[in-house]
């Protein structure tokens, strides 16, 4: 550590602090973005290049006893991207569910530097920390599932909302995780019968909640916590064709609260079956483009292999039954569920084609890309390797033509893509893809290169392919270390495990440990997990309530 | 073109030697020198073609393997074109991924003998192993199109998953043969093991000999299908040589897997 | 081991998880004095005599069977490892997940095969997962909701004997206040284990007629009829019978045992089984589990999925993971006679495998690293003991259904642990391949 | 012939389960994975006593054990895992990685 | 030129284009292969009121995909799409209904048409697909897939696909005779020799059409008429081509696979019809207006 670099000549893209490709020096040291370094300082040409923070995915499934259960039962997916061992580099598989090492090493030559794996099972948390441990460079934060917890739904029956908060706030403290995950809220609890819900107002089997009540309980907790993020929500009804009016009424049923929406192209469905399965993009659109409450990142979809990994168990059933492939279904107890099926998005399949224009469409038709952000739910909608490919179809609209000639007809007529002409520029790529999650998550330090930042940078060559750029970052720096170099990985190091330290609002009751060892199979002092568990912990505090 | 002969010069009996660059597609264009300098790889070690073959000739995808290279595996894998001849055995994977040419295998073939196979022919003279056609762990589907002819016996699994193609095998083989295969055709001179076209969706296994069947498998009528008779005149080109009882008799018909969709048809001589 | 005198020194270590299998209770209380296990509370007594004799047929370091030291071990272990250009490693069930994680490393810096107990156990299972998925659930789940639970081919009385009262026979859970009596258990096998007898109903089949029962069963649930009057030995009315009361319970579950992998047919047993259990959520909420583990094997397949995008039978000998069972498993890379060294971690190999795999292992270098002696250290060219884990040594454990829990050191042990052994046995192969000092490396191998 | 052809169960037992602890070359531990199981029935009709030393012998090899009475159907034999049964096992595992442990056919003799 | 003293008219025959496919009908024995290709032609003599011509070709004893005696049919229309709508129908209602028949597609081309994988719905979804591959089926072809379609004494096999390419239609000659009797065994004698020729038909009744048209009528709503130039009946009232002494004019109609083909039927058919009672043979043309070919008599009788 110590190292002090200048990163001098590049063109800097850092809309957070306003600067819009001027060339400016950027100088590093301990690890941070300092006004000038103390003494001699290496110096990393950048002329005729671009620089910009690393970047930050808001919404990856890259780790937890779910993703893991999908590489385990996808060993034909691991016959591509084969990773050889180099010495300081572990060897690896890595497509639609890369193994660990390859995940951190894939995400570090794109130029990201800080992923959020977006579900897991409080009681399988642990088991993501370890493999948090396995993924190198990047640095990483846990959202915890809650839209289904039983306790939550227990005490929502009862009307005890500080219990929500200060259950919510345990479970963040025992299990060092970064923001509050709803999956399908109150659908997972029904599939545990088989069921699932249909509206926001269906009740659940025995604890007699809405999904609306337990989206508005979660909220609430989740702000007057002081959370740096707000609710991360994988709304009900995902997948199934005019889910856009669910989707329209959860965001209305937070009218004003912080809401960020996971993957919002899965949401955007029209028509009343897979017949009539069409875009409503420009009614979501219009409706975020009016909400400034409401951030998103889109869930592209990237045709070829894929492989959907998601706690909405009776929407993976219904998947299941639609492609005739392979099942998995793990239930997990009193928290969620996990159901997992390869897919393939076919470029002449009208479903897919469709998906995969709502999904652009949004990304165009959101006019703030302050509010939304890449993704393709990595690895629902495709490998998160094809982000490049995604930034050309937004940056291109020549290219984007192209792909409307190969994707099925009904694209050209159903949706409003052949008529968007916007082109992302670079500086809204770098918000889209840095600037903006970062400050959806409330990381301070991260998304950008101003005095005090963490010294995260990608260097990109300057390249009118935008795929071709974005592909090849020629430098990539973590920590103020430089960790890629033309295209190889040169310095493996661990990154930090992100977490935040909830507001201390009250222990929870006497009785709470009967009853989690009632309704567990565990016992109660084995479920938290020591900081001294975790590696490289890096402690975010919460804000004030809200 | 005269064929690129590989003569043996020490074959391996422990550690297996992974060969896939002997297929006809690196041979073609290479001198050689260039052919000797192929690599090879023995378990964690790397080494060239050369250390373990003497090279007669250049330039051809035919290639003539003389000796037994029971050791060596992923020979032919993924070939396009061309020929390889191997006079004795073969180790694990020939001719897997394979998409054209053909390959010849005088004595026997180890496990995984062209699995996942989209076109060419593969013929051997003795027996292959377990999963001749199939698919490795994970596939939806096994062998999606091609030829494999085994004149001998065969182990477990052969033709599963079977997406498409032909497999004709005759000897006897074990258990499983076209588990949970989705289409193509399997034609077993010899006698079946257990479970014959277990979980199959559709194709049809022809059994010249009795077979005990699962109980998902129901008995239809004695017919004499016209398919078969193409199927059999194809094989006369294979110089397999059906009786004429075989090519012009009568079978029971059977359909199945009633587990599955039962669309799989079992065709036995009446 | 060192006596010590004076004061007793009395410890009572609560929430202990024991390491014997994959119910992995983790509500043993462990009473220690003076360094000692004296008594051992809440375990069953297949985990009280692990902890209890956890001292018993300790194994003692040694090369070529002559006495030697830890460190002279650890160096002819990595001369072994880093010449053998196909070597195996294996065992790795009957330890923790930090030393698993070192084993995969090591494999990966040696290019090694690497496999696990769970090959010759549920790996079976696990590929006919990989065949067609499971519809599955955690253990609470059943506590909490399961009114019908089927036990297939196995045997928890005898094999996992906390399995029915923590989670899925006297239960009680949100859903089954009442325990066994909201519940009814089926046991289907072969011949009457005791498991049998708290069973409300048992089912005897045939040997090796799982494959058929579970098809034709299949094939019921779909609405055909068949033209056996019977299969498995059992009247197709009784099947019928059973379907039924899979059909009518709110939440079934099916536990399958060894009894089903390790018979004619392995996988496809699993495969026909898991779609059976599968098809049924078209008529209620219906899982199928494994009753799995010996010891951490389940750890093992978790640690080796996230590494190399394999659970089991994965091979680096060419710089990147492969997985082929059939080749890449133990059995049958011993029954090929190809590999050329091995490291037998916390598994008795040789006194485990069947006479001809085990003739191999005989005839090759062979490391042993294991708390105590064996058919396998009794052989091994170099034999390495170490401290116990999940009584001597910490770290963690996964659960039949994939829940990690800690293990908790309950005692000092004059060895090192496992994971310190492979740490050091990493270093000294990185030494000889660099020929550097063999100072340790980092996790992931860090570098800089 | 015939009557002395069985089809071969092997596992886990409690006893095994328990005495393994004491180390591999226990007495209790060897007692109890060189024990065969058999239907009273069986035993009778092999002309055997309780405790008779018994031959099994598979295609794979062959054991010498002793036999007791157990609660197992006619036509099925049981032992514990150990080194007995893996003299019976062979190392075909049509390409699965497990050999065949379970449901082996096994002829059952009188020995000495 | 004179053949057997029997003059040739200095003309030609003018032939146009038609997509032709040929298909080989194969059954238990020849008979019921037969009756399969007759019903299956049947109906099927002219363009202008079957949309399609169709004919036996012949019969092939052995070599058959299934070894099973076989006979070839032809089938000529405008287009691809009408050949495609012509198999379809016909070998749905006359060869897969005719007991033990398969149906094969016995045309090498580059453009192929789905005509098995039509009739398949008939399978109602018990049909099944078989696909051959190269070695099985000789090498260098194609792939050939055949769908086996579930019928009420076993299988109906039939092809996927059946090759199409452009044929030549409307190759004629005419035959003017002294009286009837002797112009129509002087058409048999034809008809038998023609049937020899490989790659063509002769798709009216017998091979022999007595009602040759011409382009165009006095009536709006028909196209064609009968053929006054050549009636004998009509000499004197319309503008007419017969020469003194002819009482009776019958035409050969030849449809072929190529032009070689048709050309070679009209050489062979013509050198058998001259003889006693033939007065002339000729040719009907449209003055070159409607065909791409032209069939000179001279030229193909001199070679």
């Amino acid at each position: 550590m110590g190292r002090s670099l200048k990163i001098v000549g590049g063109e800097v893209y850092d809309p957070a602090n306003g600067v819009n490709g001027a060339v400016r020096e950027i100088c590093v040291q301990d690890g941070k973005i300092v006004e000038s370094c103390t003494g001699a300082a290496e110096i990393i040409e950048a002329r005729n290049l671009v620089v910009m923070p690393g970047g930050v995915d808001i919404h990856t499934h890259i780790a937890s006893p779910a993703v893991n259960a999908a590489r385990g039962f996808r060993p034909e997916d691991h016959r591509h991207g084969l990773m050889s061992k180099r010495p300081g580099i572990r060897s690896g598989v890595g497509f639609t569910v890369p193994s660990t090492f390859a995940t951190g090493y894939l995400y570090t030559k794109m130029g990201y530097t800080t992923v959020m794996e977006a579900a897991n099972a409080p009681i399988g948390v642990r088991h993501t920390h370890e493999e948090l441990i396995d993924i190198p460079i990047l640095d990483k934060g846990i959202y915890v599932l809650m839209g289904n917890n039983e306790f939550i739904l227990k005490y929502l029956k009862a009307g005890e909302m500080e219990k929500v908060k200060r259950y919510v706030a345990w479970l963040i403290r025992s299990l060092k995780g970064y923001g509050i995950k709803l999956v399908n809220p109150g659908g997972v609890e029904q599939w545990k019968y088989g069921k699932d819900v249909e509206s926001l107002d269906d009740k659940v089997y025995y604890f007699d909640v809405t999904p609306r009540q337990i989206l508005k309980a979660l909220s609430w907790a989740n702000e007057s916590l002081g959370l740096p993020h707000p609710i991360h929500l994988h709304a009900n009804r995902l997948g199934i064709p005019n889910n856009y009016l669910t989707t329209l009424e959860t965001m209305h049923a937070l009218d004003g609260s912080r809401l960020h929406m996971a993957h919002i192209q899965f949401h955007s469905y029209g028509g009343e079956n897979w017949g009539g399965f069409c875009s409503k993009a420009v009614e979501i659109a219009e409706y975020i483009n009016a909400h400034p409450n409401v951030t998103t990142d889109i869930g592209q979809v990237v045709f070829g292999d894929a492989t959907t990994i998601t706690a909405d168990g009776p929407w993976q059933y219904r998947l299941y039954k639609l492609s005739k492939n392979k099942w998995y279904n793990q239930d997990i107890e009193v928290e969620t569920g996990c159901g997992i099926v390869p897919y393939v998005y076919r470029e002449k399949n009208y479903v897919n084609a469709i998906q995969w224009a709502i999904g652009l469409e949004l990304f165009l038709l959101i006019r703030d890309p302050w509010r939304v952000f890449l993704s393709t739910d990595h690895p629902n909608g495709g490998p998160f390797i094809f982000y490049p490919w995604i930034i050309k179809l937004l940056m291109d609209k020549t290219f984007r033509a192209e792909m409307l000639k190969r994707v099925h007809k009904r694209v050209l007529s159903d949706t409003t893509l052949p008529k968007l002409d916007r082109e992302y520029t670079l500086s809204e790529i770098a918000i889209i893809s840095r600037a903006g999650p970062a400050r959806a998550l409330g990381l301070q330090h991260k998304g950008h290169l101003g005095i005090g930042a963490d010294a995260d940078i990608a260097i990109y060559p300057k390249d009118d392919d935008r795929e071709q750029m974005f592909e090849h970052p020629v430098c990539v720096i973590k920590d103020g270390e430089t960790v890629l170099q033309e295209g190889e990985i040169v310095g493996s190091r661990d990154g930090k495990t992100l977490f935040v330290i909830p507001p201390e609002v009250g222990e929870m009751d006497p009785e709470f440990k009967t009853e989690f060892e009632n309704y567990y199979t565990i016992e109660y002092e084995n479920f938290p997990i020591d900081v001294e568990d975790i590696p490289n912990p890096e402690a975010i505090p919460a804000g004030a309530a809200r | 073109m005269p064929p690129v002969i590989l003569r043996v010069k020490e074959a391996p009996t422990g550690v297996p030697l992974e060969a896939e660059s002997i297929s006809p597609d690196l041979f073609a264009d290479r001198s050689r020198e260039e052919i000797e300098a192929l690599p090879v790889a023995l378990g964690n070690e790397s080494h060239r073609l050369g250390d373990f073959f003497q090279v007669e000739g250049e330039r051809s995808d035919q290639i003539e393997v003389d000796g037994s290279i029971p050791r060596v595996k992923w020979v032919g894998s993924g070939m396009t074109r061309g020929r390889v001849v191997i006079h004795g055995d073969v180790g694990m994977h020939a001719g897997s991924y394979m998409r054209g040419g053909e390959i010849l295998i005088e004595g026997n073939a180890a496990d995984f003998l062209g699995v996942e196979m989209e076109a060419g022919l593969i013929r051997v003279r003795g027996n292959a192993g377990h999963r001749a056609g199939a698919a490795y762990r994970g596939s939806k589907f096994g062998m999606r199109g091609g030829i494999i002819l085994i004149e001998g016996d065969v182990g477990h699994e052969v033709g599963a998953y079977m997406r498409r193609g032909l497999v004709v095998i005759k000897g006897n083989a074990e258990d499983f043969l076209g588990a949970r295969m989705a289409a193509g055709t399997i034609c077993l001179f010899g006698r079946a093991g257990l479970r014959t076209g277990g979980g199959m969706q559709k194709g049809m296994i022809v059994c010249m000999h009795p077979v005990e069947l699962l109980p998902t498998f129901a008995y239809d009528c004695i017919y004499a299908p016209i398919f078969l008779r193409i199927l059999f005149k194809g094989l006369k080109r294979l110089g397999v040589q059906p009786t004429p009882q075989q090519a012009n008799g009568l079978y029971r018909r059977y359909h199945g897997d009633l587990a599955e969709i039962g669309k799989g048809e079992i065709l036995i001589p009446a | 081991m060192a006596e010590s005198v004076g004061v007793k020194e009395v410890k009572v270590i609560e929430g202990v998880t024991c390491p014997f299998c994959g119910v992995t209770c983790d509500d043993l209380v462990v009473h220690v004095e003076n360094g000692k296990i004296k008594e051992v509370k809440n375990a069953c007594v297949l985990g009280k005599d692990t902890f209890m004799h956890h001292l018993e047929g300790w194994a003692t370091p040694r090369i070529q069977g002559k006495p030697a030291t830890i460190d002279q071990c650890i160096d002819a272990a990595a001369e072994i490892l880093a010449k053998a250009k196909y070597p195996l490693i294996y065992g790795l069930d009957s330890t923790e997940l930090q030393a698993q994680r070192k084993s995969i490393e090591l494999a990966d810096l040696i290019g090694a095969n690497i496999d696990h107990t769970s090959s010759v156990c549920h790996a079976p299972s696990l590929q006919a997962v990989q065949t067609v998925g499971i519809s599955s659930c955690t253990v609470g789940e059943v506590k909490n909701r399961a009114d019908l639970v089927i036990f297939w081919g196995c045997n928890p009385a005898e094999a996992h004997p906390r399995h029915p009262s923590r989670y899925s026979v006297t239960a009680k859970g949100l859903f089954t206040p009442k325990g066994k009596k909201d519940r009814m258990v089926i046991h289907v096998d072969v011949r009457p284990t005791p498991t049998a007898r708290m069973a409300d109903a048992f089912i005897q089949i045939k040997p090796n007629s799982d494959y058929e029962i579970f098809s034709a069963l299949r094939a019921l649930l779909k609405g055909h009829e068949l033209d056996q009057a019977e299969v498995g030995g059992v009247a197709i009315d009784e099947w019928k019978t059973l379907l039924e009361k899979m059909k009518s319970s709110k939440f079934g579950i099916l536990y399958w045992g060894m009894g089903l992998t390790m018979t004619r047919g392995k996988y496809l047993n699993i495969v026909a089984l898991l779609t059976l259990t599968q098809e049924l959520n078209r008529f209620t909420k219906f899982q199928a589990a494994p009753m799995r583990g010996h010891g951490n094997v389940v750890g093992m397949a978790q640690v080796l999925t996230w590494q190399t995008g394999f659970p089991f039978a994965v091979n680096m000998s060419r710089g990147y993971p492969r997985f082929n069972p059939g080749e890449y498993s133990v059995a049958d890379l011993l029954a090929h006679g190809e590999v050329d060294a091995a490291l037998i971690l916390a598994a008795d190999a040789i006194g485990n495998f069947p006479a001809k795999m085990a003739e191999h292992l005989r005839s090759i270098p062979m490391i042993a690293v294991d708390p105590k002696e064996s058919e396998t250290t009794k052989v091994a060219t170099v034999v390495i003991p170490t401290a116990q884990a999940g009584i001597a040594a910490g770290g963690m454990a996964y659960r039949m259904d994939h829940i990690p829990l800690v293990m908790k050191k309950v005692v000092d042990s004059p060895y090192p642990s496992d994971r310190e052994v492979l740490e050091r046995i990493i270093a000294k192969v990185v030494a000889m391949k660099n020929g550097g000092n063999g100072a340790p490396v980092r996790a992931g191998g860090a570098r800089g | 012939m015939s009557e002395r052809r069985f089809t071969l169960i092997t596992g886990r037992t409690t006893k095994q389960g328990r005495s393994v602890h004491l180390g591999k070359g226990a007495r209790e531990f060897l007692d109890e994975i060189s024990t065969l199981q058999m239907n009273p029935k069986d035993i009778e009709v092999l002309g055997l006593q309780e405790g008779d030393q018994v031959r099994l012998s598979t295609r794979d090899g062959s054991a010498v054990v002793k036999c007791k009475k157990g609660d197992i159907p006619q036509g099925l034999v049981f032992i514990a895992y150990g080194g007995f049964v893996n003299a019976l096992v062979g190392s075909d595992t049509q390409a699965t990685g497990m050999p065949n442990t379970k449901g082996i056919e096994v002829e059952v003799e009188r020995h000495g | 030129m004179e053949i057997n003293g029997v003059p040739i008219d200095q003309t030609y025959a003018e032939a146009f284009t038609m997509y032709a496919s040929r298909v080989l009908i194969t059954a238990i024995n020849l008979r019921w292969a037969m009756e399969a290709a007759r019903s299956m032609a049947g109906f099927g003599t002219s363009v202008i009121g079957c949309g399609c011509e169709v004919g036996i070709e012949g019969t092939e004893p052995q070599e058959t995909p299934d070894d099973r005696p076989g006979v070839r049919v032809l089938l000529f229309a405008p287009s691809k799409k009408a050949v495609q709508e012509h198999l379809i129908k016909r070998i749905g209602q006359s060869v897969m209904t005719s007991p033990t028949s398969a149906c094969y597609n016995d045309l090498e081309a580059e453009d192929r048409l789905s005509v098995g994988g039509k009739l398949r719905f008939f399978g109602d979804g018990f049909q099944i697909s078989k696909r051959l591959e190269p070695p099985i089926i000789g090498n260098g072809s194609r792939p050939r897939r055949f769908w086996r379609i579930p019928v009420m004494d076993g299988e109906f096999v039939v092809e996927d696909r059946f090759g199409v390419h452009k044929g030549v239609a409307g190759g004629n000659f005419l035959l003017l005779g002294k009286e009837l009797p002797g112009a129509l065994e002087a058409a048999e004698r034809a008809i038998e020799a023609m049937r020899k020729v490989k790659g063509v038909i002769m798709p009216f009744p017998g091979g022999i059409v007595r009602s040759g048209s011409k382009v165009g009528s006095r009536y709006k709503f028909l196209n064609a008429s009968t053929n006054t130039a050549f009636c004998p009946s009509l000499r004197r009232q319309a503008q007419s081509e017969l020469p003194e002494g002819v009482g009776a004019v019958l035409e050969i109609v030849i449809d072929g696979l190529t032009p070689e083909a048709v050309a070679e039927a009209m050489r062979v058919g013509v050198r058998a019809a001259c003889g006693p009672g033939v007065v002339k043979i000729s040719a009907g043309n449209y003055g070159g207006k409607l065909g791409k070919h032209q069939f000179h008599l001279h030229q193909l009788l001199s070679s």
